[in-house]
This record gives structure tokens, C-alpha cells and sequence, in this order.
């Protein structure tokens, strides 16, 4: 599969799981394509942690770029007709008082725990963790949507993180592009692989044990 | 669209059940939701604890709850205008908690925002000290004022779009804003319902996001 | 002199301490009455806690009434050009962040250490503290403003407060139709006293001990 | 009636001198008082202690603060689109406190409420609980987050009255509102500034009595 192919099969997985009139953060990165494949009629709203509840799929119109309405990168989007704006002191305070339904962000790794590492490479750039660690403290579900392994093909759902944290047991599910996993008291629980793989596929590429739900799906 | 419902006085009334935990916005009767009010009133709602930044007047605002004897608890800043509070807090009838109201609107943020309290030395050396924990902080003493959260909110805005963003006018804001952010279910009461798209984004002063119910 | 005489006489000596451009919050009662001893010339602000900076001095026409422009007290009141609104997580934000230069209140009692009761008279009725302990923490200068005696004679600055407090040391400066009183780390200071009366006569209605300053007044 | 002074940008990054706690707005330099920084730039004060959601980019925003060695210690939430902050901090001529951004936003509202602080969960079981009190309450565990002041706080608004109250378009409010309650002197470039009265109060997102200077 192509990268992209990759990143949109995670992000309509993703989508599916986003409940109709929900608020939803969006990760940079990947998990942004998610909006694209969410339907309108769901009534989801997409937060900006800069301070915006109602950003559009869309891409905004060179020609009628709003410089004013920009996401968390600093670039422009468009917005959607509901939408509205704040400071930070209040994105925050929706951020971390629950009333963000889903954070979905990407990961360098997770582990068995529900332990998530994503902003810092000790040794290499350090990017800062933003609104990261605020985000999955406060928000009610925690989905992390990321390829399944590195790029040397190592396995980025472990047993134990190896990197500094963002957060402890803050991760409910992990989407890749080989499975769907839940992260339990008991465990990690698969309980969907890609289609045209086996669940041993998937193990073999996943450093945490996995136990398999009784109810496995494809996707 | 996300749109939000727009449900009657009564059945605002009837989101509210005995024993619950109610927040009221407004100041001295300013900016509360009046209409709502008298539902409750109207209901065999009772055993409530009411959060307030006041209780009002005996015939205006929340005061007519107490004075109708459907409060139980009362957590506000300021009872003196309500003679019928005093008469029920001596009785035995009806506990209240007073708390400085900069402290009050802090802890209904703190639970708004998931904070778990904030610092502050406004009761420090009073009786607002009572049972408080005490933390030390650079140096200085701090009473730590915990989050204060509720089952139901009842606001008044001024103007509200159908996706439940609202606008309060002038001095109708008070607890109205903060007080959305701090319970499970949030009923905004308003003077004027308009479509989404009518008035711009940036006049509006509450996210829609924080609301459950309309009611016009 | 009449209740009205000495209360317009403590709000015009008080009306002197407030500096051109300051941000002043008055009291209810016989503090509401300094905004009409400043003259609009020295741009003085005053803020009503319950979320308004820009209280005029003026009484609102009958015919002209905003209901929704009302004071602490929930009475409706006229607004100057430049007024602002906002929301009590706001006002309070003003209140203890040290932004009120000026906190104008009444008082049951004071002391010598600037201790302040004035919210609870126990036994009798609880009218609670509203705003006044954020106010007497937060405001940079705090201004007692009341007559020097209760109704019944008795001194109102003590030794030492009686009453449950309202904070402590917390008080800058107490003006009665007797006395302007500053308050000190070394105690209470007699800066003015009014015409017609000695130090000794104001002493006789003190209980706390005054010392007089070098270079005492009459106002 | 109580107007605010306007100043040039050279005046307005005269106000901020060496060594100084300098809060600057913006969200990657979005809603950001670049007018003022390119005054700073020019001037000769360095050794600054810059408070800002992120670093900017090199060129960019209070980046270019950082990539002319005017900032020998920043407070942030992001530097990763700003290349040159990583290469100071690697060298070791750039302290970088990082900060998560609720956490980051909430302690400034702290200093500028007066507030001795906040209890959060964000950041527990990480390296930003390093050298910090923790703090039990109602059985949970929390970090105390302290308060965070400056001495000038540099905000950029879209539309400022005589009297300094500001409007902040969409999303160009972020940290702007907040900083300019933090710090001793605040400064605020502005697109637009019209007359007192020419725009309802209820139009304006922050009172004016916040703002010392106004820099068109």
C-alpha cells in the first residue's frame, strides 16, 4: 500500500468510531485526514486547540483565504457555518474538562498500559508536547491512529514504552493500518485486523501481547 | 449541522430531580432564568442543592425556590436580600454554604476547566477557613478551594443560535458563562432564538459546544 | 450634622484619595456615594463586581432604564462611554489579580492592625460576604469609609476586632466624618481629624490608640 | 473619560529592556505583534525571558527574537517549527522551560488572577512533574502549577477603542486576552483603532483597563 493509501485507510477507520454530534480534536498530521472521511449529516464538531470549535474538512480557497481562521499549525482552514472561536483559557478549559469527546493523535509508541509516548526523541528535535499531554488527560476517549510499525519495521505497540511520556493510561484504542486494539485493565484486546492478514500477522509486528476478542472483525 | 434542541419550560423543569445539584446563574435576579424558574416551582422537585452567586429576592430569581421549601442546600456568596434564607438556615432547614464570591466562581471554573482547585488567600485568617486544606506555596499560605460541579445548569442568554451558542448582554453574563462549563446537563434559557449564520461568529460569547437545551 | 451631611462629608474626603486614571470599586451603601465627589475630569473608572467597569455617577432616567446595566446590588445603573462588561470569572480575575487600585467599603469594626469585619454580625442576619473578602485581598489600597461610632456611640475602630473578620491586615486608610486614620505596621496614624474637633476628642471616640503625625490636617 | 496612550513601536520596544519576563501573543505567530517584534529586533536589549505559546518559525513571530540572540530563557508549549530554538537549547545558550499548553495558559491566568496556583493531571507520571510540589486531594493526586508574571506583556488585537478595550478576530485571540491580565506593563499593536463609543462594549473581548499603551 502506498503511504497515502495507508493514512486514509486509518483515518476512515478512525472515522467510524467518532459518535454522531460529538467534539472531536484532531492530532497534526495524520489524524487530521480524519475529517475527510466523517459525513456531515453525523454533526461532528472538529476543535482547533488555538482556540476554534468547527473546523472544515474543506481547504480553504486561495482566492478567499481568511488569515485570521488558522488551525493549530498556524495555517488556514476553513470553518464550518456553527462555528465558533475563543482564547486559549478556554480551549483549555474544554480540553481538560472533559468536554472533548475524542482526542485523536498520532504516537511514537503505546504500550500495554495505555501509556503513550508522542513529543519527545530524547537526543533528536524536541518539538515540544503542545496541547498533547492536555488532550488525552481531558478528553473522554483517546484514540491513537498511527502506521503500525516504524520505519525500520520496528513495532510501535509495546509491551512497555521506552520513550519519556505524554500521559499514563490515557489510551482507550489504537487504529493502525494492520489492526484495531483496545487497550483494557486486562490488556490489549484485538478485535479487528486488516483484511488479508492473520492475527498472527499481526502479533508477529506488535511487541505487547495481544489477547483476540471473541468477536474478530475485518476491515 | 449540529444543532441542539428546543424543549418547553416544562420539560426544562423536568431535567431536574429531586436531590440534585443545580447550579442558577445570575446576580440578584440579573441574567437568571426566570421562565425556568417558575417551572421548577410549579414541579414536586425538592431536596435540591442550589449553587448561586446569591439567593435572590423571596418573590424574584432562585429566591423562589427556597422560599418555596424545594431547596435543601444552598452554596452562594450572598443571602441578604432574601429575608425567607435566614428564616430557613435558622430553622434548620435549609444548610447554607457561604463562600467569597470570587472563590465561588472559581471553583465552578475549576470544575468547568478539570482542574482539581485552585490557591487563593481571599478567607485566609476567617471562618472561610473551616475544614480547608492548606497548602504552602513560594513561601505563602493558601486555602485550596476545590471544584464545585453540578447534574444541571440553568442560564439565561440573551440571544442563542440553534447550535446553542450564546450571547449575554451587558451585566447578564455574571455566573452564566462559567456555570455552563461545570455541569453534566446544561439548559440555556433565552429572550431570542435565531438561525445559525445570522450573527457572526465572534459576537457570540459561550461555545454552543457547552449547551444541551434550548429554551425560548 | 445630618446622616446626609456626614455621609457626603466621608465620601468627599475619599473621593481625594482615589488617583486620576485608577480603577476604583465601591462599596454598597455610603461608598456608592464617592463617584459623585470625582470630578469626570480625572478619569477614574469604577467597577461593579458583578461585571461592569464604567459605573456612572449618574441615576438612570425612568424612561431611558437598561435593565440589563445593573449594579451589584441588582439595581440598574447608567454606563460612561468607555464601560466594558464581562463575566464574574472575569470581574473576580480583576478583583484579586491586584487590578482595583482602589477597594472602597464599609465596616463594623476595624483595629489597629487593619484587620476589617464587615460581613456578619453572628446571631443576628447573615447577609453573607459577596465579594468583599476577594475585594479587601485583591484591591491595591483598601479604604474603610463609615461613621466613627456605631448608633449607639460605641467606637468602631478597636484595639481589636470583635467580630468574625473579613481579612486581616488587610485595611490602608480609614475615613470617618471624625478622622482620616492611616494604618501602619507600627499602628494607626492620625492624619486628619475634622474641623471643629481636637485629637483628643477623636481619641475619646477611638479605642485603638492613635499616634499623630507630624504634620497633622483638618479637613 | 479614561483614554490610553498611543505610542510608535519604537517607543513601545523602548518599554522592554534587558533581562525583563516579556509575554508576547500569538499562536504560530498568528494573532502575534510582529510590528513590535521587528522594533525589538532593531533594538539593542537582549537577555530576555519570553513567555509564548510556541517559538515561532526562525523568520517568523517572536522566532525572530530567538534566531538574533535576544532570549536567553523562553517558556513554551511548542519550538518545533523553529529550528534555530533547538539549536540554541543544544548549545546551551538558550533555556527552554517547556510547558504544556493548558498547563502554560492556566498559570498565566493564575498570576493574572491572583491565584497561588492550580491542581492538574496533565503532565503526571511525565518529566514535567520534575522539581514540582505535588498535592493530594479527595484522594487523587495532582501537580501544583504556580503562577507565571511578566513585566511586559506585548498582545496584538484587531480592533482597539481609545480606551483600550480590544477585539481579537477569530482565531487570533489564543494567549492575547490572558497575558494582558499577567503582566506590569501591557502593550497592544492593533490593526484598527477607532473611537470610544463607535463600537457597542459588548463587542469587545477584553476591557480596556488592562492596556497601558496602544501601538496603530
Amino acid at each position: 500500500m502506498s503511504k497515502e493509501i495507508v493514512r486514509n485507510a486509518i483515518a476512515a477507520r478512525v472515522a467510524k468510531e467518532l459518535r454522531p454530534g460529538s467534539l472531536v480534536n484532531l492530532g497534526i498530521g495524520m489524524p487530521t485526514l480524519v475529517a475527510k472521511h466523517v459525513d456531515d449529516s453525523q454533526g461532528i464538531l472538529f476543535q482547533s486547540e488555538n482556540g476554534m470549535i468547527g473546523v472544515s474538512a474543506d481547504l480553504p480557497d486561495k482566492d478567499h483565504l481568511d488569515n485570521d481562521i488558522t488551525n493549530a499549525g498556524g495555517q488556514p482552514v476553513c470553518a464550518v457555518p456553527e462555528v465558533s472561536f475563543f482564547d486559549s483559557a478556554l480551549s483549555f478549559a474544554i480540553i481538560r474538562g472533559g468536554h472533548v469527546d475524542a482526542s485523536v493523535l498520532g504516537a511514537l509508541e503505546v504500550d500495554q498500559y495505555g501509556n503513550l509516548a508522542n513529543w519527545i526523541i530524547p537526543g533528536k528535535a524536541v518539538p515540544g508536547m503542545g496541547g498533547a499531554m492536555d488532550l488525552v488527560m481531558g478528553a473522554r476517549t483517546v484514540i491513537v491512529a498511527m502506521e503500525h510499525c516504524d520505519k525500520r519495521g520496528n513495532p510501535k505497540v509495546l509491551s512497555k514504552c521506552t520513550l519519556p511520556l505524554t500521559a499514563s493510561y490515557v489510551v482507550n484504542l489504537i487504529v493502525t493500518e494492520k489492526a484495531v486494539i483496545r487497550v483494557t485493565q486486562d490488556g490489549l484486546i484485538l478485535e479487528e485486523v486488516a483484511k488479508g492478514l492473520s492475527v498472527e500477522e499481526v502479533q508477529a509486528c506488535t511487541d505487547a501481547p495481544l489477547a483476540v476478542t471473541d468477536n474478530l472483525k475485518h476491515f | 449541522m449540529q444543532l441542539k434542541p428546543t424543549i418547553t419550560v416544562e420539560d426544562a423543569a423536568s431535567k431536574v430531580s429531586s436531590g440534585m445539584t443545580v447550579m442558577i446563574g445570575g446576580f440578584m435576579a440579573v441574567g437568571s432564568p426566570l421562565k425556568i424558574i417558575d417551572a421548577l416551582v410549579q414541579s414536586n422537585t425538592d431536596d435540591l442543592h442550589v449553587v448561586c452567586n446569591d439567593s435572590g429576592f423571596a418573590d424574584q430569581g432562585c429566591g423562589k425556590l427556597i422560599s418555596n421549601r424545594q431547596v435543601s442546600k444552598l452554596t452562594a456568596s450572598h443571602v441578604g436580600l432574601n429575608p425567607e434564607t435566614g428564616v430557613q438556615m435558622n430553622a434548620g432547614t435549609l444548610a447554607v454554604n457561604l463562600v467569597p464570591q470570587g472563590t465561588l466562581i472559581e471553583q465552578i471554573r475549576s470544575a468547568g476547566a478539570g482542574l482539581g482547585g485552585v490557591l487563593t488567600q481571599t478567607g485566609l485568617g476567617t471562618v472561610v477557613e473551616e475544614g480547608k486544606q492548606k497548602v504552602q506555596c513560594a513561601g505563602l499560605e493558601y486555602l485550596l478551594e476545590m471544584p464545585i460541579a453540578a447534574d444541571v445548569a440553568l442560564i439565561k442568554a440573551s440571544i442563542v443560535d440553534l447550535a446553542g451558542n450564546c450571547i449575554f448582554k451587558k451585566t447578564t453574563k455574571n455566573f452564566n458563562p462559567v456555570m455552563a462549563t461545570a455541569a453534566t446537563t446544561v439548559i440555556v434559557e433565552t429572550d431570542s432564538i435565531v438561525e445559525v449564520g445570522e450573527i457572526e461568529a465572534d459576537s457570540f460569547m459561550l461555545p454552543g459546544t457547552f449547551i444541551d437545551y434550548i429554551v425560548v
